[in-house]
């Protein structure tokens, strides 16, 4: 059963008096568990892609179904409520609330979606053990290294078991070696936890360890393979 | 300039911030501007209400007279050879005066009543020209000059019964001691807001009056109008050492009170100022501030390609002051036109409550502005050194601010 | 056929009459309250009708008028004005205490309200309230002689303890032979003098000795005085009954 | 609960942005706030001198007597004392005699007015008749039938002094004129020429006899423990005196109508001043807002992105608001509290500025102490509260408008 799955999907921006096709045209489908990435130059198309699939954004033609929802005729608040339980982002950077302390950027998810307070300890706690923050817990995120940072986000990602996890450049600002133990650590919770995986990136790290890799350019899928091993 | 230029630009940049910062600042100075057109006019009133229904600006009569006025010292009615040229310039108009004490009695034999009233005479002419007895008519008209002509205060008409063309029997002595007796007809009933006034006041024609009390081409005072009453004592100093016969007394030593206020006056009016604008002064320098602050970056880039701190600061303090300076000048716009307006059609509050007798004047029911140059210029001026005063703690800190340090943070 | 001095010649004064049978009232030792009491009764029911000359002189002016006068006892008393002309036919009535102006020139009547007892009477130094007084100065002083010499004796009047003057003291002289006033002061309680009433030029008419001037001088104004001169008087005169009448002062 | 402590640290993520504004809604609010308690301070002195010196908080006349004050206008005080008799709340009765008259001396005469008072009584109360006043001999015991208490200004133009005799002539109610002889017992002065040149008091008791009816009575000052109740005292006192044809009861606002007026323009001017006050916050509220968001629209992305919807987000920017509006009302109520207590104990003095001021022919003092007016204080603040939520809406607005995808590309 796929988990995302798109059907000539198109968005197209006016900037001025150009038109930009961003997305022309996409069909595509994600099943449960797989650890696929979106490969291509800036500018192909990627992160539109990411957010149509994410119902941040919305498109100017073709349909969206996420766990078999039509996302299109969705209103803002239902959109909304879908990002919260079946979708978890991670982004480039600025991905954590400066306010709030590591633990509590986490927490947080488990509040909107209702989770009684009790749970919130049990539930934490062991995932930051998991992805090696449980020292970290009460501090900021201006006081984590950006590594540190892109595993906490990883957490809030995580925690709501949401249907698929949409990671848009995660390593673009790491240094290499914090870059491999985020992806090692991402892998393994795919691997182990059955989490669906869907990056958009062009480092190639995240293009070698991705088990499907589906390139792109100005718009449209023109490769999608997946590795045998 | 090219530093003017973006300067006026960047206050653009943020369109809806700036806005409402001007916004704010317009709100202030306009406000002020009223506030103080309001106050001067509410002091003016006072004065005019103390000094130009009794006793002018400046009171002339026989020296002491002011102190206890008798029927026997009266002065001439010519005194304009007494009074030197320059000093003639300052006065608007002179009205003479003619003080008696009368038994004024209406109704018929049987039943009249009859008051005794402080009677006085004036020049109907000269009082239109400069006073505003007039004004205080309720019923009827104002002398028109018929020598049978009298005007009773409300009370005083109240209690002998009397209306509009009623036959008053004017009873007194004259200066010579004979009978003085005449039949008045009643022309007008005022009202001055001064309960106590118009309970025993009687006004007439000086004409009549000097022929009736054997005092003919003689008057008791003489009340001057000046163009600015605030110079009173100074120019009655003058008068005094020109007049020989005759005393010159300034309003202020007659109502000590209000001539109290006029001291404390300017630090009343500052005080409004320094409130007003010390709110306002928090709020634009909390705009000032948090966009210079976000825009660090851009100065480190500037600094960078080659602009000294000395320009730059040049160019921060330009985008405070023109904003200051352009808010001041549509809030002085406004405020001062607000003044004009309630200056020339004063708004009537009377239904809402009656006139209060202070420091011997009285405090009149009505909404009235004086536009003044002072009330105008003041809060311009402080606007336009609040905007200094607001750019000058960016500019500090621009001093030491360090280029590498904001181009890491962007 | 009894005789009496015009009550309003003198405020809170008293005038003496002797009667007609010679001097054996004068030389009887009768003490101040008796010869005041005696001469208060005098006037009941007594009528008389003259002319007479005022002349005021003020700081600032100087005027002669000249009245007719009736008078019955010393409740009822009209004058009127004969000169100067411009002031003629001008007339005030008293009536017990109140006191009413008519004034011919303009043919209306006004009546004085309390308030302006204290003001001056025709611009004299004589005020309404004199005219009015009608009190009895034996109830309101206490009267003792306190000089003789020869026929003239001087009688002082201290007020009771609430009596309603505004004197101190007041002082009698009195030629006893001819049982008239010679003249009356004022004091107040300092012992100043406030004011004075002189009278001169004795003459007997119909039997009454009578002072044809009396002049009134306020001590703290010097120089100004009110003298009033008899012109004629007669006391054997049928009055008119409403002679003492708001209407009757129409027709004068 | 993790919800206020965002909006909380919200607000303190630019420590100087928001201490300014605070600043400024904390001291507009004290300012206005204080200002407030020491006019109300200023209003209660010029009524309470005003009921004590005038005709009380409530007054017993004849109907028409506010009006005309004609002496021949009087009521019984046997009728309208015994319904007065051991009413609560009532702190002084005051009966008093007014007649118009003309004093006399050895040297003068002028026109007065006389004030029968009971002396011992009016002692307590009467800002005038207070030994402060006297400038030579004194008041008048109770018990003393013929001394008056004069004005200075008569005195001199009477030229009597203390001991010296006193003739007042006026008519009595059968419209006789009578006088009666008073001596000066006592001299004052109060700086209002009106009475300090036409005012006398004298023994009630002595003055009714002489005027021919011992109970008659012009008013009944009634001066009540607490203004507040007066409205009830005035509806009970009414039904009381129902009956009685020739005794009305009247409030101080219409027996002394001008000191309510000058009441009513002053608090007018104020309640313009507090409108200024909440305009200026407002936008100083907005301002300050507003940049907070647009440094945050990337968060707000953020915030969308994760699951916050339009609804919770506009929620935490008005809990941010509320905080603010709630710091700065109570911070403005403490500073207010602070400076009330000063003024309130050692009160202000401004008789140096002034001196002794003469407002609707009362003689009001200079020196106020402030009241403490809970009501309006605990409104300005509650109101200033509103007026900074009102004033989060335009920036709420503007923060929504913003698409997450757009948001979160903002740099």
């Amino acid at each position: 059963m796929s988990i995302v799955s798109t059907t000539d999907l198109k968005r197209v921006y006016e900037s001025g008096a150009t038109e930009v096709k961003a997305v022309n045209g996409v069909s595509l489908s994600i099943e449960a568990g797989e650890f696929a990435v979106l490969a291509g130059p800036s500018g192909s198309g990627k992160t539109t892609l990411l957010n149509l699939i994410g119902g941040l954004d919305r498109p100017t033609d073709g349909s969206v179904h996420l766990d078999g929802e039509l996302l299109n005729d969705k209103s803002d608040d239902e959109l909304t409520r879908a990002r919260l339980f079946k979708i978890g982002f991670i982004f480039q950077a600025y991905n954590l609330v400066p306010v709030l302390s590591a633990y509590e950027n986490v927490q947080f998810i488990l509040q909107i979606q209702g989770v009684p307070d009790s749970k919130h300890e049990e539930r934490i706690m062991p995932l930051f053990e998991e992805l090696g923050l449980s020292g970290l817990a009460h501090r900021r995120p201006g006081e984590l290294s950006g590594g540190q940072q892109q595993r906490v986000a990883v957490a809030r990602a995580i925690i709501g078991h949401p249907s698929i996890i949409l990671a848009d450049e995660p390593t673009a600002n790491l240094d290499s070696e914090s870059a491999v133990a985020l992806l090692n650590l991402m892998h393994r919770l795919n691997l182990e936890q059955k989490v669906t995986f869907l990056f958009s990136s062009h480092d190639k790290k995240v293009i070698d360890i991705a088990q499907r890799v589906i390139s792109m350019r100005d718009g449209k899928i023109c490769d999608d393979h997946r590795k045998t091993q | 300039m090219m530093i003017l230029r973006i300067g006026w630009r960047n206050l653009w940049r943020n369109r809806r911030r700036t806005q409402l910062t001007m916004g704010a600042m317009i709100f202030a100075c306009a406000m002020l501007v009223f506030s103080l057109g309001y106050y001067d006019g509410f002091l003016w009133s006072l004065i005019n209400n103390a000094t130009e229904k009794e006793n002018g600006h400046i009171f002339i009569a026989l020296p002491g007279y002011y102190a206890n006025p008798t029927l026997e010292d009266a002065c001439p009615e010519a005194i304009s050879s007494q009074i030197l040229p320059d000093v003639k310039a300052e006065i608007k108009g002179v009205c003479p005066r003619l003080q008696a004490y009368a038994l004024l009695s209406c109704g018929t034999d049987e039943e009249n009543r009859t008051q005794p009233a402080q009677i006085i005479a004036v020049d109907y002419q000269a009082e239109l020209a400069n006073s505003k007895l007039a004004g205080d008519i309720v019923t009827g008209g104002f002398l028109t000059g018929d020598e049978r002509e009298i005007l009773l205060g409300q009370g005083l008409a109240r209690r002998i019964r009397a209306d509009i063309g009623s036959e008053i029997i004017f009873f007194s002595n004259a200066a010579d001691g004979s009978i003085a007796s005449e039949i008045l007809l009643v022309k007008g009933i005022f009202s001055s807001g001064e309960n106590i006034r118009d309970s025993s006041l009687a006004i007439m024609n000086l004409k009549a009056a000097q022929q009736l009390l054997a005092l003919d081409g003689r008057v008791h005072s003489h009340r001057l109008f000046l163009r600015d009453p605030m110079q009173a004592e100074e120019i009655a100093a003058r008068l005094n050492a020109s007049l020989k016969t005759l005393e010159a007394t300034p309003w202020q030593s007659i109502f000590p009170q209000i001539a109290d206020i006029l001291k404390v006056w300017l630090g009343v009016q500052l005080f409004t100022v320094a409130i007003y604008y010390a709110a306002m002064a928090l709020i634009t320098f909390n705009t000032m501030y948090m966009a210079f602050l976000e825009r660090m970056h851009e100065f480190a880039v500037m600094q960078a390609i080659g602009l000294t701190r000395r320009l730059l600061a040049v160019l921060i303090l330009s985008e405070s002051i023109i904003m200051a300076t352009a808010s001041g000048l549509i809030g002085t716009a406004i405020g001062a036109c607000a003044n004009f307006i309630l200056f020339y059609h004063p708004i009537d509050l009377s239904r809402w409550m009656e006139s209060i007798t202070w420091g011997g004047s009285s405090i009149q029911p009505i909404l009235f502005c004086v536009p003044s140059l002072l009330s105008n210029l003041l809060p311009l001026l402080a606007m336009i050194l609040l905007g200094f005063a607001v750019a000058v703690l960016p500019t500090w800190r621009l001093y030491r601010l360090r280029p590498v340090e904001a181009l890491r943070e962007g | 056929m009894k005789h009496f001095l015009l009550a309003m010649l003198m405020t809170a004064s008293m005038a003496w009459a002797g009667d007609s049978g010679g001097q054996a009232s004068g030389s009887s030792e009768l003490d101040a309250v008796a010869l005041v009491r005696a001469v208060e009764t005098q006037y009941q029911g007594e009528r008389s009708h003259g002319k007479m000359r005022m002349h005021i002189k003020t700081r600032s002016w100087n005027r002669m008028l000249e009245l007719e006068m009736w008078s019955e006892g010393r409740e009822k008393l009209l004058t009127r004005i004969l000169a100067p002309v411009k002031e003629r036919g001008t007339c005030t009535l008293k009536v017990d205490d109140d006191i009413w102006n008519y004034i011919s020139r303009i043919d209306r009547l006004i009546k004085i309200p309390s308030s302006l007892m204290g003001d001056s009477w025709m611009g004299s130094h004589l005020t309404n309230d004199d005219l009015v007084k009608e009190n009895k100065v034996d109830k309101l002083y206490q009267l003792a002689i306190t000089e003789r010499v020869g026929k003239d004796v001087t009688i002082t009047g201290k007020p009771l303890p609430d009596a309603a003057v505004v004197w101190g003291k007041i002082v009698y002289k009195i030629d006893t032979a001819s049982l008239t006033p010679l003249l009356v002061e004022y004091y107040d309680e300092e012992d100043v003098k406030v004011r004075s009433m002189v009278f001169s030029e004795f003459k007997q008419i119909e039997q009454r000795w009578l002072p044809m001037i009396a002049r009134i001088v306020p001590e703290d104004k010097p120089g100004e005085f009110t003298e009033m001169q008899y012109l004629e008087i007669d006391f054997s005169v049928e009055l008119p009954r409403d002679l003492f009448s708001i209407k009757s002062l129409r027709n004068r | 609960m993790l919800w206020l402590k965002l909006a909380w640290r919200n607000l303190w993520r630019n420590r100087t942005r928001t201490l300014v504004l605070l600043t400024v809604i904390t001291g507009s609010l004290a300012f206005v706030a204080w200002m407030l308690n020491v006019a109300y301070g200023s209003y209660e002195k010029m009524i309470e001198d005003a009921v004590r010196m005038g005709s009380g908080h409530l007054s017993l006349h004849h109907p028409a007597y506010p009006q005309e004050r004609l002496s021949e206008q009087f009521f019984s005080g046997k009728q309208a004392m015994p319904l007065l008799a051991n009413r609560a709340g009532i702190s002084k009765i005051l009966p008093r005699l007014y007649v118009s008259a003309l004093a006399r001396s050895s040297r003068d005469n002028r026109a007065i007015m006389i004030l029968g008072v009971d002396f011992e009584n009016e002692l307590e109360s009467n800002p005038l008749l207070q030994p402060s006043k006297t400038i030579s001999g004194k008041i008048p015991a109770s018990d003393a039938q013929n001394l008056a208490y004069i004005g200075t200004r008569l005195a001199e133009n009477l030229r009597i002094d203390v001991g010296k005799k006193l003739v007042v002539m006026f008519q009595d109610l059968s419209g006789e004129i009578t006088s009666k002889l008073y001596r000066v017992g006592g001299i004052f002065k109060s700086g209002v020429t009106q009475l300090d040149g036409g005012t006398i008091f004298v023994n009630r008791q002595s003055l009714a006899t002489a005027l021919g009816n011992s109970d008659a009575l012009h008013e009944i000052a009634i001066l009540l423990a607490d203004r507040k109740e007066l409205p009830e005292h005035l509806s009970q006192l009414q039904k009381a005196y129902v009956g009685h044809k020739d005794i009305a009861v009247f409030s101080w606002e219409t027996t002394s109508r001008q000191i309510a007026d000058a009441i009513k323009i002053d608090s007018a001017q104020f309640k313009f001043m507090i409108f200024l006050l909440y305009v200026l916050v407002t936008i100083g509220t907005v301002n300050l807002l507003l940049m907070s968001i647009l440094e945050r629209t990337r968060e707000f992305g953020l915030l969308r992105a994760i699951g916050l919807d339009r609804r919770r987000i506009g929620g935490l920017i008005f809990c941010e608001a509320t905080l603010l509006g709630i710091i700065g009302a109570l911070a403005g109520l403490v500073l207010t509290i602070v400076l009330s207590l000063y003024s309130w104990h050692y009160g202000l003095d401004f008789s140096n500025m002034f001196g002794e001021a003469e407002v609707a022919g009362m003689l009001v003092s200079m020196k106020v102490n402030s009241t403490w007016e809970w009501d309006w204080m605990f409104g300005l603040a509650a109101g200033m509260v509103v007026v900074v939520i009102l004033a989060a809406i335009y920036p709420v607005k503007k923060a929504l408008r913003a698409a997450p995808a757009e948001a979160m590309r903002h740099h």
